[in-house]
């Protein structure tokens, strides 16, 4: 047998399984109304130094006014997964609000570009980074969902992305071969977007569920977001659907259009302009100030960034062009 | 003679590669652009797969992100991205394609870091996303990119996915799915494969109006040179118009070119 | 003073020990009764999973599989089987119900086999099921059953389901998760716990009608005493209307008792 | 660390995940037709000596057409996946299909009582058994499933179902604590009844999925019962809810009422009586083998099956005990 490597990094995030055991026992499992504001939610749930995780794919079904309250709020150094985290790590970069980041993909809006902001803070050494994949962030997660300290995968041996993870090498009981073996990840505070809650916490999502399926069983606590309530007689009408149960849920907000200027799949589509627009100011600090202060920092609440943004008449535009009834981009 | 651009030729030379009945795992961009060509030309039974957990879409038009709506539009599946990925782990996969600011001769990508110290970067890209476990697990990865000699390395920065490593035997030594690897590097000048018994990059084809010293001169490392070197077919004329009025018809991608 | 038979006397004490805001992985027959009881008199905000898959339903009749449409009717989530497996091993759930056809002093239960040779049972039992899962991965585990010498054995022939198996410290050093283990056995004819130090089964209560004595008669082993040993409260004329109003109207479980 | 144990038992059913590999790449993955017979599915998916796998909870959402076919063509020697195996492990036994079995539940019907042909065959040894839980033959099919080798656990260790079984103990590697590894199921063949699927075998499933997600997926060959065919555009239509996607699937029948006796859930519960019937006819092993030959070998198909048991009008009421109107057993 060859010799067994591991990464070089430490890990930025772990919980032993019987400490996780003895937390999940702790959680309060009883039905009852986790109905909150945003402003509550960030403030009651979020610590500084924590580690979060945010649901959706960063520029798709994502917990913009969480994120925003984030900032608003002023916490720092939290540290982040950052599994496909584009426009929520952006917007996280620029309230200078997290300091480390498990990385699978960060920095790029995919097609859209480079946020310059978020490329000089992991440059400068601001936030510092451990590498993953997305599929080893995503199996970090299940591993944790399992209750498990880790699951094999056969990925990212023989490569960078290893030598600076924190991953280690194991050797299969059943074949010999060598397998790569990716700890659990518990984040402190997991956030997702939904498009169905009821006031305990029962969600829906249509469409693709990226990771959240799995993040949502690892995370310790959970901030759900969602376009609308809906009363429990229709969870219990489908029960098939249900695809976060109300008891990993810690708070509950009703959010209509939450994820914009992301993309909510068969509600609206993402809003490229203000993504673009938001890219542009990152080029000019001073511009990038004022950015944020009319977009975020002097902004009561998620409406009012929608109002100044287009409001109505936007959020009308995006319907359409989700529905390929008008042409986007 | 049909006229066409740089990306126009990439896409209509990389779709030919993409056989009917195979399985892909697409991106955005140029090669959702050529897996939508080879499905409405050769291959309607090519199954694209997305990393965040579409299966199957009727794509309406290019998505911007490999998790927006438009990846699973009317898909048979919408499923989680461990969906996809373990569908690639199980060897269910034949296809992925891959991009980077660096690949050497091993066909090793780098798309994390220009620079020697880790802690410090000169330049940092996004880093793997799902790119390093598309070319780990499933058969071939495919790569589409502009060649030029800073491109195309010696010596990658820094191996984000996985080519052939150091060379042949080196991927399964290191504990990857065996049998899998680079396929095929299709660039603006030629198409390049990798030799069998070296496992380094080679010379297959030449696009029309380039020579094989164009290639040579846009590459960072000494190339081998496939036994019969042929010059690549040009894109036929139902090639670009399917491309242009079907596939790309608001010049998403193709408007780069 | 209300009559009742020993199937009722059991689901009225087991349903006590399931306080309110718990979770329980529940069986058919006796357990569910008892979940379903505790629900309607102290523990509306108790949370019912079924090993299957099944949710927090509203249960509309007894059902008889852990896996049929009763078990997820009304349900808050139908998932599957990993769901609830998994759950239990991320220490959610704080209960499970489980019976056998032999338990031992340290709640090691066997539903596997009776006889010495694996090869050549004398009797064959279903086998383990989900019991050694849910044994092994919940916090705290009950058992409901008729007590006999035969059934209450000093050694079991098979460990199925894992009780303290050796005695104290033996679960976590065999990998178990720390701090689980066998909780209350509730018999016809008392209840019985486990000593804190040694692990020991020990009677805590003893039925109207019954003493120590009997207990012990219908034990295979030494059975410690509790401190404090006292006479189990009889089932009150309102837990016996709800059980057969609400909970039993047809006579399912209780029928049997 | 301690000593690391193993099961004393020989794996039954254990493919190399690179091996898989090389099935799967050659694995027919274009969007086909699939539609065939229960006959010919039988004759040309399943070779005496396979191993397989029944989809459902024993008498829940059982493949049960496709069965009684396994018996009425005499196959011989199969290995079965015993995860809650209950009518269908009663149905292969009888017939004298199987040879070998990885247990976790298996003789028994649950609240319904004990199996005793099925009973005689395992403790007379005309049935080789090895020991798992319900949970590790689940896990066994996820790591299949996933395409990994094994996945680790933390049950069963200290037990006699460990003893008896092939799994092994292995070290975390990030916390030094002993778990249990499985190695991963992939069954040569898997059947499953469904409520909808497509002519190519995409298909949904309503309910509870026990473990067929997972199995499906682990499978080398799988052949689905629908209750209904239905047009591929409505699986477009809500591609969210497939749980099994056509590249899996290599054979669909469409076979209305096919769980019967066993319960489907929204749709039909199962048949007591006739179950009953049959506990009650293995006690006499002549009134077993008229018993067998009237409801199986005598038999043409499952429409005849269906109707010497009490036809529509039976079926009516197992709709009406299903949707609470009428009052079961």
């Amino acid at each position: 047998m060859q010799e067994l490597k591991s990464g070089t990094r430490e890990l930025m995030q772990f919980y032993d399984c019987d400490e996780m055991r003895d937390y999940f026992r702790k959680k309060d499992k009883s039905l009852r109304s986790k109905l909150t504001t945003v402003s509550d939610a960030v403030k009651n749930l979020i610590s500084d130094g924590e580690y979060i995780a945010v649901g959706g794919f960063g520029g798709v079904r994502i917990p913009t006014a969480v994120l925003h309250e984030i900032v608003r709020q002023r916490k720092k150094n939290l540290g982040l997964s950052g599994h496909t985290a584009t426009h929520d790590f952006q917007i996280l970069v620029a309230g200078e609000c997290i300091n480390r980041c498990d990385i699978a993909y960060i920095i790029g809006l995919e097609a859209r570009g480079l946020s310059s902001n978020a490329r000089k803070a992991v440059e400068t050494g601001k936030v510092k980074v451990v590498e993953w994949t997305n599929a080893a962030l995503a199996w970090r997660y299940k591993a944790a969902a399992m209750g498990v300290p880790f699951l094999p995968a056969r990925n990212m041996m023989g490569t960078d992305v290893f030598r600076y993870s924190a991953a280690k090498e194991i050797e299969c009981p059943f074949t010999g071969k060598k397998l790569v073996a990716y700890p659990a990840l518990h984040p402190d505070v997991g956030i997702i977007h939904v498009h169905r809650s009821d006031i305990y916490g029962n969600c829906q999502i249509d469409g693709i569920q990226i990771a959240d399926y799995e993040m949502a069983r690892a995370a310790k606590k959970l901030i759900i977001t969602t376009e609308q309530i809906v009363p429990t007689e229709s969870i219990r009408n489908d029960p098939t659907r249900t695809i976060i149960p109300y008891y990993l849920v810690d708070a509950v907000i009703e959010v209509p259009f939450g994820s914009y200027p992301g993309n909510m799949p068969y509600m609206y589509y993402s809003d490229e302009e203000h993504l673009k627009e938001w890219l542009e100011a990152e080029k000019d600090p001073q511009r990038f100030k004022e950015f944020l202060d009319k977009n975020i920092y002097n902004v009561k609440d998620f409406y009012e960034y929608v109002e100044i943004n287009g409001g109505l008449k936007k959020l009308h535009k995006l319907m359409q062009i989700e529905k390929l009834t008008k042409e986007g981009r | 003679m049909a006229d066409y651009n740089s990306m126009e030729l990439m896409i209509c030379v990389a779709s030919r590669f993409l056989e009917n009945g195979a399985t892909v795992v697409v991106g955005t961009g140029a090669p959702c652009a050529a897996a939508m060509l080879a499905q409405k030309m050769h291959a309607p039974n090519l199954m694209a797969f997305f990393e965040a957990g579409a299966f199957a879409p009727i794509l309406p038009t290019m998505p911007i992100s490999v998790g927006d709506s438009r990846t699973f539009h009317k898909a048979l599946m919408a499923s989680g991205m461990l969906e996809t990925m373990e569908a690639c782990q199980k060897g269910m996969v034949d296809y992925c394609f891959l991009g980077g600011a660096q690949i050497d001769m091993y066909g090793n990508l780098n798309s994390s870091m220009i620079g020697i110290d880790y802690e410090h970067p000169k330049v940092r890209f996004p880093g793997s996303g799902g790119a390093n476990d598309l070319a780990s697990l499933t058969w071939r990865t495919m790569v589409i990119t502009p060649q030029d000699s800073r491109r195309f390395v010696e010596k990658v920065d820094f191996i984000t996915s996985p080519g052939y490593l150091t060379g042949k035997g080196a991927r399964e030594k290191a504990g990857l799915p065996k049998g899998s690897g680079p396929y095929k590097v299709v660039t603006n000048i030629g198409v390049l494969g990798y030799d069998e018994e070296t496992c380094r990059m080679r010379i297959e084809s030449v696009h029309p109006g380039y020579s094989v010293e164009d290639i040579k001169k846009n590459t960072g490392f000494e190339l081998l040179l496939a036994k019969k070197i042929t010059e690549t077919a040009k894109p036929t004329e139902e090639e670009l118009r399917v491309l242009r009025e079907q596939v790309d018809p608001y010049k998403y991608i193709i408007g780069r070119g």
